[in-house]
């Protein structure tokens, strides 16, 4: 067998998944050494023709980033699917949805209407919205179509394994590689790249087991350092968030945000994050209840910020679906 | 020997059927007046402390249990519900919480529907008109009058 | 001076007209003006049941819809029947969302005319019970506040003898109303010791004058002004001291006849609260309207001001 | 796969009714896995239970749901019989279709659409349902009676005679509760001291009870046949271990303390016993009024006792107690004069309540048996006794009948009768209530031979007049008002719980109703149990009871207690909260949560653990575990996402 | 007319017996729910309610005991408070937080467990049924 064929690809995000993987750094060229990249639009000139003419099951690992927020994407992720052996979500984005997947606390129109007339920023006198396909004296131009809803990418297409976080952290994207280099990966379907606890086993920050009166933000709060995040009343989501980053955020004062996803024995990360939080509230009054819990600001962007379309709802309830 | 005719019997059974009880009379007094005659448990609390008890023939208490048995007749042909000041002195102690004075306006409201007014502006002195505050004559029209 | 809006209603405005005036000129006495409503109807004096539910309620909601229109959350009223009426019909507003709806319904008939007049308007908003109704009395006790009261005091009605009388609606029903216990009141006989004058405690404070059957039934309302009358009498008191129009005019002016049918009875003065404290707060006596009175009270006000005269 | 049964049961025409359970059957026994399905007439019948056994032997059945009434009922029932057939019982689950869903639909085509989806929501979760075995705990055999009234005194002796250790905490210097306060019992009219008086003494001298007056329940934990309790015993400011009960110190104390026991009829001193006849027979100080403790000064108590029993300095004592059950005997109160505003909110001076009223009748009481009215100590000769004064009143004050006030006052009016015999006594009554074993006789008694006057109606409106009291009452039966000048107003006040019951009730962890009176485990058929089990329930802190009732409930309450004590030791719901040690992460919010301090951090393996002796299976901890790695045992978060699914019609 | 379909999470302990006395009260009400029983309302998961919701259950309706009456001490109070944040976040995700109701019902009150599925169903058919959230759920 000759040097494994891997791609990378980079559908809804931000890009930063591929900055991760250069933050292999040194390992970089021993990754060039060991396999062959033969299909990377970010870092290489290549045609999506060259990746349709390829035969099925050429490429031996795509690692995917990004969620699937229109036809583009959700076609790049058939081919890509088509072509290669193993593919890789790779990253929050592709894993759980990741920040592109809040869009879906709003609707594909408000998105459009933001966009391209109401930010103060936009001046489009027309008010000229974006189409599928336009006439031009040249021809017909094609744009993908935005989608209203925002998907991970094994809601579109078999996954085989997924690398959690936003973005990985290197040391488990090298693990990772490592693992595909040789053949050591676990069975299909497995998250890798990660651990199989939560935030808090890897926190070094002490807990005493105290409620909480009241949530602040993080940037009105001079943490008590060494102290729990979570009892000094700041939102941290490393109880309910899988392990695997080193929990480098708490480590540095700042709450976790959740990137890592839901750990291995929960399925919604937000509704399980409500409970514990629910659980831990040092009042029996249901108005100081109330209060306290008015303190959190958008709990569905907070809870879900990571993985709202892996949630049970996966999007905003609105009338507009049936289109 | 004569044959007499024999005066009728003053206390006649008071007739009871599905329809009396239950539907009817009951059932509107309950709908006007938003209570339910049924809840009285017939302690007479409201009987005791009604200041006008001493000017009515038939005790508030009495007047529930008629209307829980749909006696209409009697209980608009008496007195009591015209004599009732609407002070509220039964309802605030009511232990059932029934509002005794509603349920007396709902029976002043079937007895004025029937057609005549107890007690009309025409039937009012010119005196009394130009000295009663308004607050009487314009409750003693709106309880007493269509 | 602070406003507050005031709710006069029809017996104010006119037989008793005495009542509105010593209110008006304790309550200035005491640093604020009541503030009549514009364009104010009956309230209604008495909500009785009717086959449509709202409709009794109607008049008085718009008195109370136009208050929170015209921007304020406080109405005082003095008169118990518009204080009962108003206070239910607010009540039931905000308790029940059926009867709040039905109200808004008739309420929003005046609408088009309103939108039309003032277009700058602010949008119509369903009346949901937003103004708090209180009674003078009321304000009185829990805005101004006895203490504060007794110590602008200038003319303080000491070794008076007073006999508190609550009548039926100014309490009842309770759960309506909520200004005091029904059974064992207190907010009179703390206005009469904020007054500096001595409470007569009388079993038949909290009884019914026999209202509307004044007039229906004037013999019926003689016995029972009677009772109350003689009992407060009879614990020794100088006068008794109510705020109902109608309570007034079946405890004073029904004595004439109370004398006739009970031989031995003597007359005893009645006043409006309001009339006491006006002259406890240095008022004119000219200014009470003592002249309506059907009971000579002179015996009574010569001794607030010979008090005065011996400190 | 897992082979399920599935058997739906008529209950008669309970469920069949209105549920067709031939299609229920028939419609579950589609389901994957249902190897087999059957309706059956009475499922908790012999042959009922015989046909489970057999099916589950003949079809090899691995879990088994039985469709018929509240698993309350009969859940042990069939699990019995399972595990007769050698089916582990945790494989056998109940759907409910009778009390919530026959028994409260009457569309038959929704109602059996809806037991369809009950069973079928059962189904998935037994399919997940794991075998489990009881967690077995030793029991300590030795119970707390707290309270002592007659009700806690039967049951502590009841107890004691049966050869275990009971510890009885009463928070009164002394014991005999209410009862000690009465004057004659009805109907017999025996005295109330002369019967109670002996069981006092055989409480204070049995060998098996440690008597703890003066003292509360601080603090209790633990479980059935395992709890600690915290006992704190006021500073009596007498050593009683000395004190020789001669006193000598009663007699010096210039200080005047209203006697709570005499209804403040009369006075003691600041250092008292609450009655002659006391058990134990010491006295104690009361700090609040004793003029030393108020200016430094006096301390002539301490001057006169020669054995020197009085101890300024002594403070209150906190002691700690393993018992293995506990007898919830706390007692009633009764309402307040001052609630009731109508009859003078205790402002009166000659309305008094039923209680004040013994005390005037005992012969030990403040008039040594005279009947003198309070504001003059003259012999009253026109005396109302007013029934249903706050109860009855749901509007304003109890909704429920006090029970005992109907035959007490006719026991008053009877006694006041002997003993002033031109004397007129009048009952407002709104219904007369006799049922127990000689009561009507004694109500027609009253009413036939003693002269007492019975009016029904309910009084509106007492007040002062002068020297006499007025009575505005009606007489439903005449039709006519009734106004009575009375000399003396007795009150029938309502039976109510005391206020420290309901701090008890926290203590605990036990329930009460919505009136505040303690809860049983089921209204017939577990009258004397708590809901949580090792509490027992005696007298009228359940509710209003007479004395036979109570001593009648301590009886059955201490049996319940000896019943567990014979047992070697106690199985419990293994039905618990694990963990899954390779998912937790340590948060420890768990640890805050759990009210039993059944989970504990392991430092070792940084994770949270269950002490399973100790969980009690709420699930609150599994429902605050945001990593998903505690779970409560057979029901999973995947089971009751399965069932849900079921519910909805779903797969 | 619309049936709204509803799942009700009482605690056995009072929810759940209120419910069996209405039944042995014999207190009709509508057949709309399917109860799930827990020892305990604070056994309760927020996930639990969001799942009833993706399944197209179009109200949830959890029961517990009176506050201070839980049988486990505080679960009910842990339930409320994760009730609150859960109505909030149910908010953002265009839930009518009517469609969650949180009842307390104790053990002696079968009619208003009767009353409180009335009334809950009656609420659920003025609101009309519950949207799915995607098209693939929709299918």
């Amino acid at each position: 067998m000759g040097k494994p064929k891997v791609a990378f690809y980079w559908a809804a995000s931000c890009g930063g998944c591929e900055i991760a993987v250069l933050d292999i750094g040194d390992r970089l060229p021993v990754l060039a050494e060991a396999a062959d990249i033969i299909f990377w639009p970010c870092a290489m000139d290549v045609k999506y023709d060259d990746l349709r003419a390829m035969e099925d099951d050429f490429i031996d690992v795509c690692l995917f980033n990004g969620a699937i927020r229109n036809s583009e994407n959700e076609e790049m992720a058939g081919l890509l699917r088509k072509k290669s052996k193993i593919l890789v979500a790779y990253g929050s984005c592709a894993h759980e949805g990741c920040i592109p997947g809040l869009a879906n606390l709003v609707s594909e129109e408000d998105i459009l209407d933001r966009s391209y007339i109401s930010a103060p920023s936009v001046e489009n006198p027309g008010n000229v919205l974006p189409e599928v396909k336009t006439e031009t004296p040249e021809g017909e131009l094609e744009l993908p179509e935005l989608y209203d809803t925002v998907y991970t990418l094994d809601q579109v297409v078999d996954v085989d394994y997924y690398v959690p976080g936003c973005p990985p952290v290197a040391d488990r994207t090298w693990e990772v590689l490592e693992a595909i280099l040789d053949g050591t990966l676990p069975g299909k379907g497995n998250v890798v790249g990660a651990g199989s606890k939560i935030v808090c086993d890897e926190c070094s920050l002490e807990k005493k087991e105290t409620g909480i009166s009241g949530f602040v933000r993080p940037h009105l709060l001079e943490p008590e350092p060494d102290r729990c995040l979570l009892e000094q009343g700041v939102y941290c989501a490393g109880i309910g968030t899988r392990s695997g980053c080193g929990a480098l955020c708490p480590s540095v004062g700042m709450p976790c945000r959740g990137c890592y996803g839901a750990p291995p024995g929960v399925f919604d990360q937000g509704a399980k994050i409500v409970s514990a939080l629910g659980s831990i509230i040092d009042s029996t009054d249901p108005d100081e209840t109330d209060a306290i819990m008015s303190g959190i600001p958008c709990p569905a962007g907070l809870f879900y910020r990571f993985s709202l379309p892996h949630s049970i709802l996966r999007r905003k309830i609105t009338d507009g679906y049936e289109d | 020997m004569s044959k007499t005719s024999l005066p009728p019997p003053e206390n006649l059974p008071m007739r009871l059927t599905r329809d009396t009880v239950s539907e009817g009379f009951k059932k509107r007094v309950a709908e006007l007046s938003g209570q339910n005659p049924d809840s009285c448990y017939q302690c007479g609390n409201c009987s005791s402390g009604c200041p006008l008890a001493c000017e009515m023939n038939i005790l508030p208490s009495r007047m529930m249990r008629l209307v829980q048995l749909g006696q209409e007749e009697t209980v608009l042909e008496s007195g009591t519900i015209w004599i009732c000041a609407s002070c509220f002195q039964c309802t605030v102690r009511c232990p059932r919480g029934i509002d005794i004075q509603s349920v007396m306006d709902a029976l002043r409201q079937i007895a004025l529907d029937l057609g005549t007014d107890h007690f009309g502006p025409d039937q009012v002195t010119p005196e009394q008109a130009a000295t009663v505050p308004q607050p009487g004559l314009v409750s003693l029209y709106r309880k007493l009058s269509t | 001076m602070v406003k507050v809006a005031y709710y006069p209603g029809c017996a104010l405005k006119d037989r008793s007209s005495h009542l509105d005036a010593s209110a008006r000129d304790a309550a200035e006495r005491l640093g604020f003006q009541l503030d009549e409503l514009e364009s104010w109807t009956c309230c209604g004096a008495v909500p009785p049941v009717s086959r449509e539910r709202v409709m009794n309620l109607v008049a008085s909601s718009r008195i109370l819809k136009n208050t929170r229109d015209s921007g304020r959350d406080l109405l005082v009223t003095i008169c118990d029947f518009c204080y009962n009426t108003l206070k239910r019909t607010n009540h039931r507003i905000r308790k029940d969302e059926i009867t709040r709806r039905r109200i808004n319904t008739y309420l929003a008939q005046e609408k088009p005319e309103r939108d039309y007049i003032e277009e700058t308007a602010s949008p119509w908003t369903d009346y949901a019970g937003e103004v708090r109704v209180m009674h003078l009395m009321e304000y009185l006790r829990d805005v101004t506040g006895y203490d504060e009261m007794r110590k602008r005091l200038s003319r303080p009605l000491e070794g008076l003898k007073l006999a508190p009388y609550y009548g039926c609606v100014m309490l009842r029903p309770e759960n309506e109303i909520g200004l005091d216990d029904p059974e064992d009141p207190s907010i009179i006989e703390g206005f009469i010791e904020a007054l500096g004058a001595r409470v007569v405690n009388y079993p038949y404070r909290t009884e019914c004058c026999g209202s509307y059957l004044s007039v229906s039934d004037p013999d019926v309302s003689t016995r029972l002004s009677y009772k109350i009358l003689s009992s407060a009498a009879g614990k020794g008191a100088d006068a008794v001291i109510l705020s109902c129009p109608l309570c007034f005019h079946n405890l004073d002016s029904r004595q004439e006849a109370i004398s006739r049918v009970f031989p031995g009875f003597k007359p005893i003065p009645v006043f409006y609260f309001t009339q006491l404290l006006s002259l406890a707060m240095g008022g004119d006596r000219d200014r009470q309207g003592f002249s309506r009175h059907h009971v000579d009270v002179s015996g009574v006000v010569d001794s607030i001001f010979a008090e005065k005269e011996r400190q | 796969m897992k082979r399920i049964g599935v058997f739906v049961c008529h209950c008669g025409i309970n469920i069949a009714s209105t549920v067709d359970v031939q299609k229920v059957a028939e419609e579950v026994g589609k389901m994957p896995g249902v190897v087999f399905a059957t309706d059956y007439i009475y499922m908790c019948s012999d042959p009922g239970q015989a046909l489970v056994r057999e099916k589950i032997r003949e079809e090899n059945l691995d879990a088994v749901i039985v469709a018929a009434c509240s698993p309350n009922l009969h859940e042990s029932t069939f699990r019995t019989a399972a595990g007769e057939a050698g089916l582990n019982p945790w494989q056998l689950e109940i759907a409910n279709i009778r009390e919530q869903c026959s028994w409260v639909h009457s569309d038959r085509e929704k109602a059996t659409e809806k037991a369809i989806r009950i069973v079928k929501a059962m189904v998935e979760k037994t399919r997940l349902n794991e075998s489990l075995d009881p967690i077995s705990v030793p029991i300590t055999r030795k119970a707390l009676v707290i309270g002592g009234g007659i009700a806690g005194i039967q049951a502590a002796l009841d107890i004691a005679d049966a050869g275990y250790e009971v510890i009885l905490v009463e928070k009164e210097p002394s014991i005999g509760g209410h009862m000690a306060q009465l004057s004659e019992t009805f109907p017999t009219l025996d005295c109330s001291q002369c019967i109670l008086t002996p069981k006092m003494v055989a409480v204070g001298k049995h060998g098996n009870i440690e008597l703890m007056t003066y003292s509360t329940v601080e603090e209790i934990s633990g479980y059935v046949g395992n709890f600690t309790v915290k006992i704190r015993r006021k500073a009596a400011y007498v050593d009683w271990s000395i004190c020789t009960g001669c006193g000598q110190c009663t007699e010096v104390c210039p200080a005047k303390v209203p006697s709570s026991f005499d209804r403040n009829f009369s006075t003691h001193g600041a250092v008292y016993v609450p009655f002659p006849q006391a058990v134990p027979n010491k006295p104690v100080i009361d700090r609040e009024h004793c003029i030393h403790f108020k200016t430094g000064k006096c301390g002539l108590c301490e001057k006169t006792c020669e054995i020197g029993a009085i101890r300024f300095d002594q403070e209150d004592q906190v002691f700690r107690r393993e018992v293995g059950a506990v007898v919830v005997a706390a007692g009633y109160d009764t309402l307040p004069l001052s609630e009731l505003k109508e009859y003078g909110a205790g402002r009166v001076p000659d309305v008094i309540d039923g209680l004040a009223f013994e005390r005037l009748l005992s012969a030990s009481g403040p008039t040594n048996g005279e009947i003198r009215r309070p504001s003059d100590g003259k012999v009253p000769k026109e005396v109302v006794f007013v029934q249903c004064a706050g109860s009855r009143d749901p509007e304003r004050h109890k909704p429920y009948c006090s029970k005992i006030c109907c035959m007490y006052t006719t026991k008053h009016a009877l006694l006041y009768r002997h003993r002033v015999h031109d004397g007129q006594p009048y009952i407002f009554y709104i219904d007369i209530r006799t049922g127990g074993k000689g009561y009507e006789e004694f109500y027609h008694r009253a009413e036939e031979d003693e002269g007492i006057i019975y009016l029904r109606g309910k009084v509106a409106k007492i007040f002062r007049d002068g020297a006499e009291t007025v009575v505005w009452g009606t007489d439903t039966l005449t039709g006519k008002n009734v106004e009575i000048r009375a000399d003396l107003v007795v009150l029938a006040t309502a039976v109510i719980p005391r206020k420290s019951t309901a701090r008890l009730v926290r203590k605990l962890h036990i329930q009460a109703g919505p009136n505040g009176f303690l809860a049983e485990a089921h209204p017939k058929l577990r009258p004397v149990e708590s809901i949580n089990s090792g509490f027992y329930l005696a007298g009228a802190a359940q509710g209003p009871k007479d004395i036979p009732e109570s001593v009648a409930q301590a009886g059955g309450a201490a049996c319940k207690v000896i019943s567990l004590f014979s047992r070697n030791r106690l199985e419990q719901d293994p039905a618990v909260a694990w963990v899954d040690e390779d998912l937790c992460g340590g948060c420890r919010i768990c640890i805050s949560v759990c009210p039993y301090d059944a989970r504990k951090f392991d430092e070792e393996k940084g994770i949270a653990v269950v002490n399973e002796a100790l969980c009690e299976g709420c699930g609150s901890c599994v429902a605050a575990c945001a990593c998903g790695a505690t779970q409560q045992k057979n029901l999973t978060d995947v089971q009751i996402k399965n069932m849900i699914t079921a519910s909805l019609g779903g797969k | 007319m619309f049936e709204p379909r509803i799942i009700c999470f009482l605690c056995t302990w009072c929810a759940g017996a209120g419910a069996d006395l209405a039944g042995t009260s014999r207190l009709e009400y509508t057949p709309n729910g399917v109860n799930i029983r827990f020892m305990c309302s604070g056994r309760i998961d927020p996930e639990h309610v969001l799942w009833a919701f993706g399944k197209g259950a179009d109200g949830v309706l959890i029961g517990g005991c009176h506050p201070g009456d839980c049988h486990y001490m505080d679960g009910n109070y842990k339930t409320m408070a994760r009730v609150a944040l859960l109505s909030r976040l149910l908010d953002d995700f265009g839930i009518n937080r009517a469609r969650l109701r949180l009842e307390w019902i104790s053990a002696a009150e079968g009619a208003k467990f009767a009353s409180v599925m009335n009334d809950f169903t009656e609420k659920l058919r003025s609101l009309g049924p519950m949207k799915p959230a995607t098209r693939e759920m929709a299918r």
